[in-house]
């Protein structure tokens, strides 16, 4: 083993030893202020072992396999870095409420999953630690018992469940595609073109993934759950765990092109939920809320630049997005953050530690020319340049100008703490720490995702290109930023989770069924029927013997 | 040969009768009556099957064994008409029930049919072997040596049956006496077969017990007839059950099983191998697991007649 | 037609006349009774077996004869427990059925 | 074929040691029987290790001859690799279940001896000396003297306390089961009609498809089908294992249902030929689809917490009739996927079941009642026995990494390679099912208790942990490799040999 991988090994392993701290009472008791350390070596890892050959654990017939490629790196990283914030902010956040040691518990399980899945590189091992981001994250929200917090965690698991049904389903037939006994994703991708399931199979990973990176129809949960955990869970599942599906997404769909129609279909699916989110986040007044939309509205530009790249087959996919999600990562973590504060800071710091970095960050995804988002856009350029796609991604931006600024707004009418209230420094140094790796990330990155230097790059100088088709989409968003606060009180209120109105029809339906075989099920309980039952199975089993003689 | 059909006929329809009184009988009383019934002419048919040693069985175990406990529940089961009308099943379930039965046993009776005419089985094998048990019945030595095991388990499951029906009394009589009391009768006919017929019944219980090993008979015949004699003495008045907490009592309902097992742990000693009947020790050991076999089965099956306790020692 | 086939259809009948009393009576003594007669008719099955694997010189085979002894020693044992467990059903529920009481089918029978 | 094997003697010692102890502790009673029970118990684990590592070893099944005589004149003792597997997990489910009881079913200082005392004790070797015989026979009427040694002694352990809907429940099941048993009979009748012997390794190869074959393995699946309550023949399992004390639960629904269970494999895939069985497991299998969809949404429309858990047993049996088509016509590598993930369920299910039964005792005995609605609570009463059920639950619904979800993946690869994809929508769904039902569960304990409730009692924490290392082991099943698991392979008709 060499240290890289080494490094790979020691991601997983620091999550699960604090875990395994947690038997013991007295150590239980400390965990919660070392949850900021165990993220650290996965940090390590996407500094120090990317692009390390795969380690591969042949456990006698079970591989598993740890693999870092340059995007999962970028995206380990990333969340890695928030994960240590928000961690660090996490008990100072809580205070000493009597669940925080619960908390931790749920926190590391679902860190394991969050960072496991970028590690993956064998179906048992990805699905092992999706299936812990998944549902250990529904812990997290709901870490405060309340029933509004307790049905945002039903529904989410509920999701998350089905998401994995999907997983599993896939893979079951992606193993069974792969002719050899080998279980490594790099294999399944390679056999699922030629699987005589394959749009079954690409139904399944595209549903699963998108569940979990919120794809409309299947976002549903994301506006319920976000707000409804507590800040720092709000910040790693807006910020990091929805990167679980789009890792998802890069690992499992063939890059070469060979999906015909399937990429237009993921960028259409993609943009669509950019601008569904966007209308329905402008009504919320929540900024936790207006904040879960966005998230879902850039997972959709995300989704759409994938998509795009994969019908075109433009090279450097894979890390393009792997950068735009990256910046979404800090970005949006940090605003979660900057949210929690928002009650403990007052007066002129207020609008200085708080409201002015928040808005440079939320402009960014508009893509405000300086701004890390502004290069994160520019990366996906490539994908969503042509014709229509790159008209309406524009058109989107403006979109997410206009959200993010609706999010100031409700960010700044929060009721202020009074003048002097100094927030403490930890809570602090997490938000404007993740505030400037939001901005500063993707300049220091920026050059990996071309063939030059990884380090720098011509950051610069792609800015400098085409300032102007940057600059419009923010002014646009601006403009209809300022109607909205005009006028924006004549739009009718969207309900958190929007389409899920819907589901309580379902759900009636649904009794109806179980009512109905329960009352099935008890008639033939009864001894005479069950009697029948039994004459009845010999005489069938004996024909369908005779049958098979026959 | 006409003789014979006749005589099969005439007791295979004798039989179905008494089945099908038995299950159409109009009191539960009446039906046991014809149940017992049944079981005495099944033990002719085993005759007419030329397997002499299923009919002193079926006559004493299937009939009369199995008859005296439903007979007694029957008696104590008196009440109930209305909820046994409630769970009647309907006109429509019972045609069907008749008809999925019928064809039932009209698919059984074509596969008896088919069944081929002669089978080679281990029969021939048995026959040739069985001076090696030293057991002139083969049928004894099926049970005491060829499928020891069924049989060792066979016997562990009437201790089984005994604890079983004891655990199923109430805990404040732990401890106590098993079964209803009868009062003591001092004349009258069943005073006077309880007293008279015990001594016959077992001498001849032992004799059956005895020649099993070369005549059909056994413990299981045999130990049916030693119960059958204290049954009677006991809904005499005559004896009184023991206590469920006497060891005495357990060690005699176990002696037969775990006296098999020794045996048969003595065998994997000095003959290699569990189950057989070591050369050196032969006829006698056997006849000795035999005997505690008798007992054990005599007073399992004594006991099983009587029932969980119900009252204190 | 043989006496063993005779015996061998008889046993088929009982066995679907145990069936049907299994099935259809709903009183506790009377399955018991059903279970009795249905266990007769596979134990003269296997009497029928016996005569036809017995080889030449013997009348019949001698394992499914021993295989019946032990069957009706355990019908015996298995009729004595349910026998005993009837009566104390019936005096603790006064109950002589096992057909749950009407309210009690879905909850804690 | 037809000898005693070296390391045969231990067929012998596996079913003595309980068998023998059983009479023993009967005799001696009182608190002898309890110290009796625990020393052979234990002892029994180290026996079911000794099988499965000679079998593992000799790669054949072990045999013994009892007595020397073969069969077809005698019987053997065979243990085959799910025989041995079955052996050990019956040595460990057992083993925790003895060290539960300890407390509830101690002989109270006063009294010399008890009935439920006595009675647990002598049936907890009674069980196991059955289950022995029951995995270990290989005489298909020896193996029926073996159910109903298992029936006696596992309806007495659910009678246990006495109650009066207990016997009601319980004489159901004793009524059903004797019918099960009966048709088995008959079956063997039929079969010993057809070729002179019942050993199922002498049938295997040399049965025809002929009607009395046919008809023999129809009467000896419904009959064991019956004794396993599969749908719809499950009427007594409910209130029969809802309504036992927690650890003659564990026992009946973690363990008794799986002899039935290897009897039907001894039948299926032994005796039968193999195309009628081909024809007719698809009927089998969709029944158990059937138990997996009814029994679960029953289940999670259950009031009362060990009636779902009951329910579930319904479901979980379900599952292991899909392996049925599978094994049987599917390639070779299919059916050695199916069957190994069939046996893994059967497994799991045993630790896993038992382990939810004895946390739903717990929490029952701790709240004083066992509505599935007002649990609050029990998170702090009993904390880890909601984890065992937490983690039990786990493996039920097959979420990795536990021994269910490498069973139902198993089976769910084996349908889908073999093209019979409706399988894998129904283990699928029953997935589903099952997370909902013990999400009901698990959300009910972490609530706070209502406001009038009494206060939860807190209970030590030995019987917790029992039910907490069963869950444990059932998740750890799927943390080991497939190819550990090669044992079971060993003596199955057709197995190509270890998994590769």
């Amino acid at each position: 083993m060499t240290g890289a991988q080494g490094l790979m090994v020691l991601t997983l392993a620091a999550p699960l030893a604090l875990l395994l701290a947690c038997l013991w009472p007295a150590p239980r008791r400390r965990v919660p202020g070392l949850l900021w350390l165990a993220p650290l070596p996965g940090l390590l890892a996407a500094l120090f072992a990317a692009g390390a050959p795969p380690l591969v654990m042949d456990g006698a017939g079970l591989r598993l396999t740890l693999a870092l490629d340059a995007p999962s790196a970028l995206l380990l990283g990333a969340a890695a870095l928030l994960w240590s914030a928000a961690g660090a902010y996490a008990p100072a956040y809580l205070g000493r409420q009597a669940g925080l040691e619960r908390f931790a518990v749920w926190w590391l399980v679902t860190l394991w999953g969050s960072l496991g899945v970028f590690l993956a590189g064998d179906l048992v091992t990805f699905y092992l630690t999706f299936a812990a981001v998944s549902l250990a994250a529904f812990g997290l929200i709901v870490q405060d018992g309340t029933p509004r917090a307790r049905r945002a965690g039903e529904i989410t698991l509920l999701l998350a469940v089905m998401g994995e049904v999907c997983l599993l389903l896939a893979f079951a037939l992606l193993a069974d595609a792969v002719p050899t006994s080998s279980l490594a994703i790099a294999d399944a991708v390679a056999a699922l073109p030629g699987s005589p399931a394959r749009g079954l199979i690409l139904g399944l990973l595209v549903a699963g993934f998108g569940l979990k990176a919120g794809l409309v129809p299947l976002h549903v949960w994301l506006p319920l759950a976000h707000p409804a955990a507590p800040m720092p869970a709000s910040a790693v599942l807006s910020g990091a765990i929805v990167k679980a599906g789009i890792i998802g997404l890069l690992r499992f769909l063939p890059a070469d092109g060979a999906l015909e129609g399937w990429g237009d279909g993921l960028a259409a699916l993609g943009l669509f939920t950019a601008f569904w989110a966007v209308g329905c986040g402008i009504t919320q007044t929540n900024p936790k809320t207006v904040l879960a939309y966005s998230t879902v509205s850039q997972m959709g530009v995300t989704v759409a630049a994938l998509g795009m790249g994969l019908a075109l087959a433009v090279p450097g996919t894979a890390m393009a997005v792997a950068f735009y999600a990256m910046h979404h990562v800090l970005a949006k973590g940090a605003l979660f953050l900057a949210v929690g504060l928002a009650g403990a800071v007052g007066g002129a710091r207020r609008t200085g530690l708080l409201l002015l970095p928040a808005l440079f960050l939320a402009l960014g995804f508009g893509g405000l020319p300086g701004s890390g988002g502004a290069l994160a856009k520019l990366a996906v350029k490539p994908q969503l340049d042509a014709g229509l796609v790159g008209a309406l991604a524009a058109l989107s931006a403006a979109g997410s100008t206009l959200l993010m600024l609706h999010f100031i707004r409700r960010l700044a009418s929060l009721p202020p703490a009074d003048a002097t209230a100094r927030p403490s420094w930890v809570p602090l140094l997490a938000w404007l720490g993740m505030a400037g790796a939001a901005v500063l990330g993707p300049w220091v990155l920026f050059g990996a995702i071309g063939p030059g230097d990884p380090w720098l790059g011509d950051s610069w100088e792609a800015l400098a290109k085409d300032p102007v088709g940057l600059l419009w989409p923010v002014l646009l968003g601006a403009v209809l930023a300022l109607l909205l606060g005009r006028w924006g009180g004549h739009l009718p209120t969207v309900p958190e989770g929007d389409l899920l109105v819907l589901a309580g029809r379902v759900g009636r339906g649904g009794a109806i069924i179980g009512a109905a075989v329960s009352h099935l099920e008890k008639r033939l309980r009864a001894w005479p029927t069950a009697g029948l039952a039994l004459l009845v199975l010999v005489l069938a089993l004996f024909g369908a013997l005779l049958a098979g003689a026959g | 040969m006409i003789l014979d059909w006749l005589l099969d006929g005439m007791v295979a329809l004798l039989i179905l009768a008494a089945a099908l009184w038995t299950l159409a009988a109009p009191t539960p009383f009446a039906a046991v009556i014809g149940f017992v019934g049944f079981g005495l002419l099944a033990s002719l048919a085993w005759v007419r099957l030329a397997a002499v040693d299923v009919a002193l069985t079926e006559a004493a175990v299937g009939a009369g064994a199995t008859g005296v406990i439903l007979l007694q529940s029957a008696v104590r089961l008196r009440r109930g008409a209305a909820e046994v009308a409630a769970a009647t099943p309907g006109r429509a379930t019972t045609l069907l029930a008749g008809l999925l039965a019928g064809g039932l046993g009209l698919g059984l009776a074509l596969a008896v049919l088919a069944l081929p005419a002669t089978v080679p089985g281990p029969a021939a094998e048995a026959a040739a072997r069985s001076a090696e048990v030293g057991l002139g019945n083969l049928v004894a030595a099926v049970l005491m040596a060829y499928r020891g095991l069924d049989t060792l388990l066979e016997s562990i499951v009437l201790v089984f049956a005994v604890l079983a029906v004891w655990a199923m009394g109430p805990d404040r009589h732990w401890g106590g006496i098993p079964g209803p009391r009868f009062a003591r009768q001092r004349d009258g006919p069943l005073a006077l077969l309880a007293r008279w017929l015990p001594p016959v019944g077992i001498v001849i219980g032992i004799h059956i017990a005895w020649v099993g090993a070369d005549a059909p008979g056994g413990k299981f015949q045999g130990g049916t007839v030693l119960a059958a004699m204290w049954v009677l003495a006991w809904g005499a008045g005559l004896v009184r059950p023991p206590s469920v907490a006497d060891r005495r009592v357990r060690l005699v309902l176990v002696a037969g099983p775990l006296g098999f097992l020794l045996a048969g742990l003595l065998g994997a000693v000095l003959d290699g191998s569990f189950l057989a009947w070591p050369a050196a020790l032969g006829k006698p050991l056997l006849l000795l697991v035999e005997a505690a076999m008798t007992l054990s089965v005599a007073a399992a099956l004594a006991l099983l007649v009587v029932g969980p306790p119900e009252r204190r020692a | 037609m043989s006496g063993p086939v005779l015996y061998g259809l008889l046993g088929a009948a009982l066995v679907a006349l145990g069936l049907f009393g299994l099935v259809v009576q709903a009183a506790v003594l009377r399955k018991i009774l059903a279970f009795n007669l249905l266990g007769g008719g596979v134990f003269l099955l296997f009497g029928v077996v016996a005569r036809r694997t017995a080889p030449a010189g013997l009348a019949a085979d001698p394992v499914p004869q021993a295989m019946v002894i032990t069957g009706i020693v355990v019908a015996f044992a298995a009729t004595a427990l349910a026998v005993a467990m009837a009566l104390r059903m019936y005096q603790i529920t006064a109950a002589v059925t096992v057909s749950p009481p009407p309210d009690a089918q879905a909850g804690d029978a | 074929m037809t000898a005693t094997t070296p390391a045969g003697w231990l067929l012998v010692v596996a079913l003595v040691l309980p068998v023998a102890g059983m009479l023993l502790a009967f005799v001696l009673g009182g608190r002898a029987a309890e110290r009796l029970a625990l020393l052979l118990l234990g002892l029994g684990v180290g026996v079911g290790v000794a099988v499965s590592a000679a079998v593992l070893r000799m790669g054949a099944p072990i045999v013994y001859l009892p007595g020397g005589w073969a069969p077809p004149l005698g019987l053997a003792l065979v243990a085959d690799g799910v025989a041995a597997a079955m052996l050990l997990t019956t040595a460990l489910v057992l083993f925790a279940v003895a060290l539960f009881g300890r407390a509830a079913h101690a002989t109270p200082p006063d009294q010399a001896e008890t009935r439920a005392a006595l009675a647990y004790w002598c049936f907890l070797l009674a069980l196991a000396g059955s289950l022995a015989a029951a995995f270990l026979g290989g005489d298909l009427f020896n193996l029926f003297v073996a159910l109903e040694m298992l029936t006696f002694a596992a309806l007495s352990l659910a009678c246990l306390e006495g109650k009066p809907s207990q016997f009601r429940s319980e004489l159901r099941y004793l009524l059903f089961a004797l019918i099960g048993s009966v048709l088995y009979l008959l079956g063997t009748a039929l079969l010993y009609g057809g070729y002179g012997t019942l050993d199922f390794r002498l049938l295997a190869g040399r049965t025809r498809a002929d009607l009395p074959t046919l008809l023999a393995a129809a009467l000896m699946t419904a009959g064991l089908a019956a004794k396993m309550a599969l749908f719809p023949l499950h009427l007594w399992l409910p209130p029969a294992h809802a309504g036992a004390p927690p650890a003659a639960s564990a026992l009946l629904s973690g363990l008794v249902v799986k002899a039935a269970f290897v009897l039907l494999l001894r039948v299926w895939i032994w005796v039968l030929p193999p195309l009628p069985a081909m024809a007719a497991a698809p009927l089998l299998a969709a029944l158990g689809a059937a138990a997996i969809l009814v029994g679960s949404l029953v289940a999670l429309r259950q009031a009362r917490l060990k009636l779902l858990v009951a329910y579930s047993t319904v479901a979980q049996i379900g599952y292991l009739f899909l392996m049925l088509p599978l094994v049987l016509s599917g390639a070779a590598e299919t059916a050695s996927h199916a069957w190994l993930g069939g046996l893994l369920q059967a497994g799991s299910h045993a630790f896993a079941k038992a382990a939810m039964f004895l946390a739903a005792g717990l929490i029952a005995t701790a709240l004083g009642h066992d509505r599935v609605t007002a649990l609050g609570g029990a998170g702090q009463a009993v904390p880890r026995a909601v984890f065992a059920f937490g983690l039990a639950g786990l493996s039920l619904m097959g979420i990795p990494p536990s021994g269910g979800f490498t069973a139902k993946w198993l089976l769910l690869t084996s349908a889908l390679g073999d093209g019979q994809w409706w399988w894998a929508a129904v283990i699928l769904g029953g997935g589903l099912l099952t997370g909902g039902y013990v999400y009901r569960v698990l959300a009910g304990t972490i609530a706070a208790p209502p406001g009038d409730a009494p206060r939860p009692r807190p209970l030590p924490h030995g019987p917790q942990n029992v039910a907490l290392g069963l869950a444990l082991i059932s998740v750890a099943l799927g943390l080991l490799p497939l190819a550990s698991f090669g044992l079971v392979q060993i003596g199955r008709p057709g197995a190509l040999g270890a998994l590769p």
